[in-house]
């Protein structure tokens, strides 16, 4: 069912408007089809972090192409603070729903598993809930005896997962290994894009330790090749992170005219950073 | 007396907070909690197990990112560690940002997993090196997670200690409020007060935190050191004095 | 963490009385273990299935050990009915907690998200939901507009799962593969034991394909070697099921005296199927 | 005219209750409703995807036992069989026992999946090689699966045909009845009306079961075969005529 193609045309793919889910740092950012969705000018995702950003999403938001997020926490970690993202949420340009980490796990789960929502402890008393009216508090239906005040969290169905990954076979079925967040989020949202590293050759499901980390293609809509596709940030077991480049992204980030010099020099040069 | 910088202090100093646990989670971006949980497993002969987000060499999830927040809610997990942008005196945390949210003046990175393990972690240690009270208000802009909860709210987990740069302050969670427990070498109590923007106890024994001894020294410098270069070269190198 | 040990002790670490949680046929049913725990005569045993039972649940019914059993379905697949069970819940000795796959796999998961309980869609119409007054219906807490009635099922935590694998190396760390329901399955119960046919030199997290599909030691007390721990049931990719030990398990199962002459047979000869 | 046996037939006719479908799943134990998914995957080209339940070969799943209910949560399974210990004339089935539960004279395995894929799956259907009116009873003892819901209920699926030895009836959720669609070669009405014990409605265009088409037969004894054989090789061989 999966369709072998190229980065760009896997940014087509992705609609204005698409509600679109990313992943944190380090475990398969799709960098390469970021920027390829930047040059093509995708306007008004609304961008869920599974369940944090980086880059990705600041980029995205400096590019102009988001209209909301939602978000556990945006920053360019030990490079400091997300400029973009810090920016439009003070500037009011961005809708934001404020959340926290499980709650995204939750709600993906909820939508993997065909649920309304899923409860979560905790959270009572944060601020969140003030600003999350689509976030219920219930009293636990199992507690008869005393007031047991629990969260729900919505089920949260994204348009689209867009992730990277090592390899993806001939089949297009995507070997994720232990980034087990990216199955839930295939098995959230309705269509699920990936870019790989590589291609591997013959039938992931062959090989018992390959097929353990293995989604499958019923799942996949499409795979591009994209080597070092998630540079300049790093892919945990592959490569590091481009220290240079992020340096140089996390300082544009906080002006708005170096991030438009930044993005000029990106959006004009598909090959680079 | 031997010399010991300030971060090998407050290393050496956490480590004491974290005596007796059995698993101690770090966050990312954590030089210093994770060398004190280093340390803790040293000094427990290895019966403390830790584990340090981003370092495969000291991880064990395979199960995602969710599994940290679902080892915490299964209990599995007794120590964890919490910066914030603002911190108040009655254990709020706020990692969201300074004015009156949504239009923040000052927007930080987000609550993070905060508002769920702060409920379900028993030892949160809140550690700000920078003792400033622009960071220590009375009152937080906006709570990402609570200190303490009213009677009803199921919750296993909060503030245990808070270590700056000056001080150690434990938490008590029946009252709600901290209490200056030592102040660290070459700092005073007026200095303290006057630095810390919420009302506080003060320990009856109140003392000077404690220095670490030569052996723990040895150990900071030499096998934590060397695990923890792994993760953070720079700062092995250039706190605990760990060749490149 | 974990600790090596035998078959037998594995047997020894689970109490009179536990709620014990174990995998569907073909997944990893710790057959060796099972016939030790009979041989040591436990008792009062609180089942778990999940979701279903086989050979294993009804030779423990069979064998007097099980008081209490929560399950979607037992039956020895093409070998027929599990007699033993069907004796049991015709004579009234065994109290049964009827269940459907789903909802024992949103109590394990609740569990394991330390969530006191799990919404699942369906089920409602279904007789199952008046015999389980802990399973609770709600209106979906998210529809303020209409009726929208929903079953909650609540956590399930086990005090012990038990299972079979193929391999768990020197510290302890277990080798699942696809059966990812017994990483679900440990992180819910409080302590999990497991036999393995082999153990894998060296840790398996130190290679990445293997890593994706492995149990920290974390969560496993005890590992034991049992070479053909599955037998006579077969493990999906290691061997195929023992037809013969299967029909006559079956035929036997059927009638009190002869089920009583396989168990003595069963019971005295530690290495027979 | 071609000569076929009573498999090849129900092969057949179930594949045509599947045309059309993106995705049908098949449980254990099930060679004919395997047959009739795999000829559907031929006759459409592999449009069609069919798993099948304890076959590696056939199934994608890789995330534990709980796959194949989330994947029909999310929508993503279009056709399912169920077969029944009772199943009654509101399509209720029932898998768990005859008699006054919980103290069942005869005791069935259980529900297994049933309450839940039954509201999922479009396009269940209920199969039953023995057409038999203590199976068709006018009410089963024990709902495991209900086959209708009130409005307000969520529901995405249900009973769609049930296939017997003797004939096809299509169901109808609003009416919460069966109708006789067509009766198999060689079965009559008055037959048909004996051995059902729940009251259902004739079609007015009621038929004959349609017989396959030698194209769809060399299929059934071809590819169809020589796949199934690898699942359920006695099967193929005494029923299909395919050589171990």
């Amino acid at each position: 069912m999966t369709t072998w193609t190229t980065v760009d045309e896997v940014a087509s793919m992705i609609p204005d408007g698409s509600a679109l889910a990313l992943i944190r740092d380090g475990c398969g950012v799709a960098m390469s089809a970021t920027r390829a969705l930047i040059r093509r000018g995708v306007r008004d995702l609304r961008l869920v972090n599974v369940p944090t950003g980086g880059i990705q999403t600041d980029l995205l938001i400096g590019a102009g192409c988001v209209a909301e997020l939602e978000t556990s926490g945006v920053s360019l970690g030990e490079y400091g603070p997300a400029g973009r993202f810090a920016q439009a949420v003070t500037s009011g340009t961005l809708t934001l729903k404020e959340a926290t980490c499980p709650a995204i796990h939750a709600g993906l789960q909820a939508a993997e598993k065909g649920a309304p929502f899923l409860p979560l402890r905790g959270v009572l008393g944060s601020d969140i809930l003030r600003f999350r009216p689509d976030w219920r508090v219930i009293n636990n239906p199992l507690n008869d005896a005393a007031e047991d005040p629990v969260v729900v969290i919505p089920a949260i169905t994204p348009d689209i997962a867009l992730f990277h990954c090592a390899m993806a076979d001939d089949a297009g079925n995507v070997w994720v290994g232990r980034e087990r967040d990216l199955i839930t989020m295939a098995h959230a949202a309705r269509q699920t894009l990936v870019t790989v590293e590589r291609r591997y050759p013959g039938n992931l499901f062959d090989d018992a330790a390959l097929a353990a980390g293995t989604l499958s293609s019923f799942y996949v809509t499409a795979v591009a090749p994209a080597a070092e596709g998630c540079k300049p940030l790093g892919f945990t077991g592959h490569y590091g992170e481009d220290e240079d480049a992020l340096r140089a992204y996390a300082k544009a980030s906080r002006r708005d005219a170096e991030f438009a010099t930044y993005l000029a020099a990106y959006a004009t040069a598909p090959a680079a950073v | 007396m031997t010399n010991f910088n300030r971060h090998e202090l407050l290393i050496a100093t956490m480590a004491r907070l974290l005596i007796g646990t059995r698993h101690i989670a770090v966050g990312v971006s954590s030089p210093i909690p994770a060398s004190a949980a280093l340390l803790t497993r040293h000094q427990s002969n290895g019966a403390t197990r830790v584990s340090i987000l981003g370092d495969p060499s000291n991880t064990f999830w395979s199960d995602g990112g969710k599994e940290l927040f679902d080892c915490a809610a299964q209990g599995r997990i007794d120590a964890f560690f919490f910066s914030g942008g603002q911190i108040d005196g009655a254990g709020n945390i706020n990692l969201v940002g300074i004015g009156d949210y949504p239009r923040s003046t000052v927007r930080f990175g987000g609550s993070y997993g905060s508002a769920f393990l702060y409920y379900m972690i028993p030892r949160i240690i809140l550690f700000r090196p920078d003792h400033d009270p622009r960071v220590l208000v009375p009152k937080v802009d906006f709570i990402s997670a609570a200190g303490t909860s009213p009677p009803g709210v199921w919750r296993r987990g909060g503030p245990y200690a808070l270590v700056t740069g000056k001080a150690v302050f434990h938490f008590d969670s029946n009252e709600g409020r901290f209490t200056l427990q030592s102040v660290h070498p070459g700092e005073t109590l007026p200095d303290i007060q006057a630095t810390t923007g919420f009302a506080f106890d003060v320990a009856p024994d109140l003392s000077e935190t404690e220095s670490p001894d030569a052996t723990t020294l040895s150990l900071i410098r030499g096998s934590v050191g060397r695990e923890i270069a792994a993760t953070y070269p720079k700062f092995a190198r250039e706190s605990l004095g760990i060749a490149a």
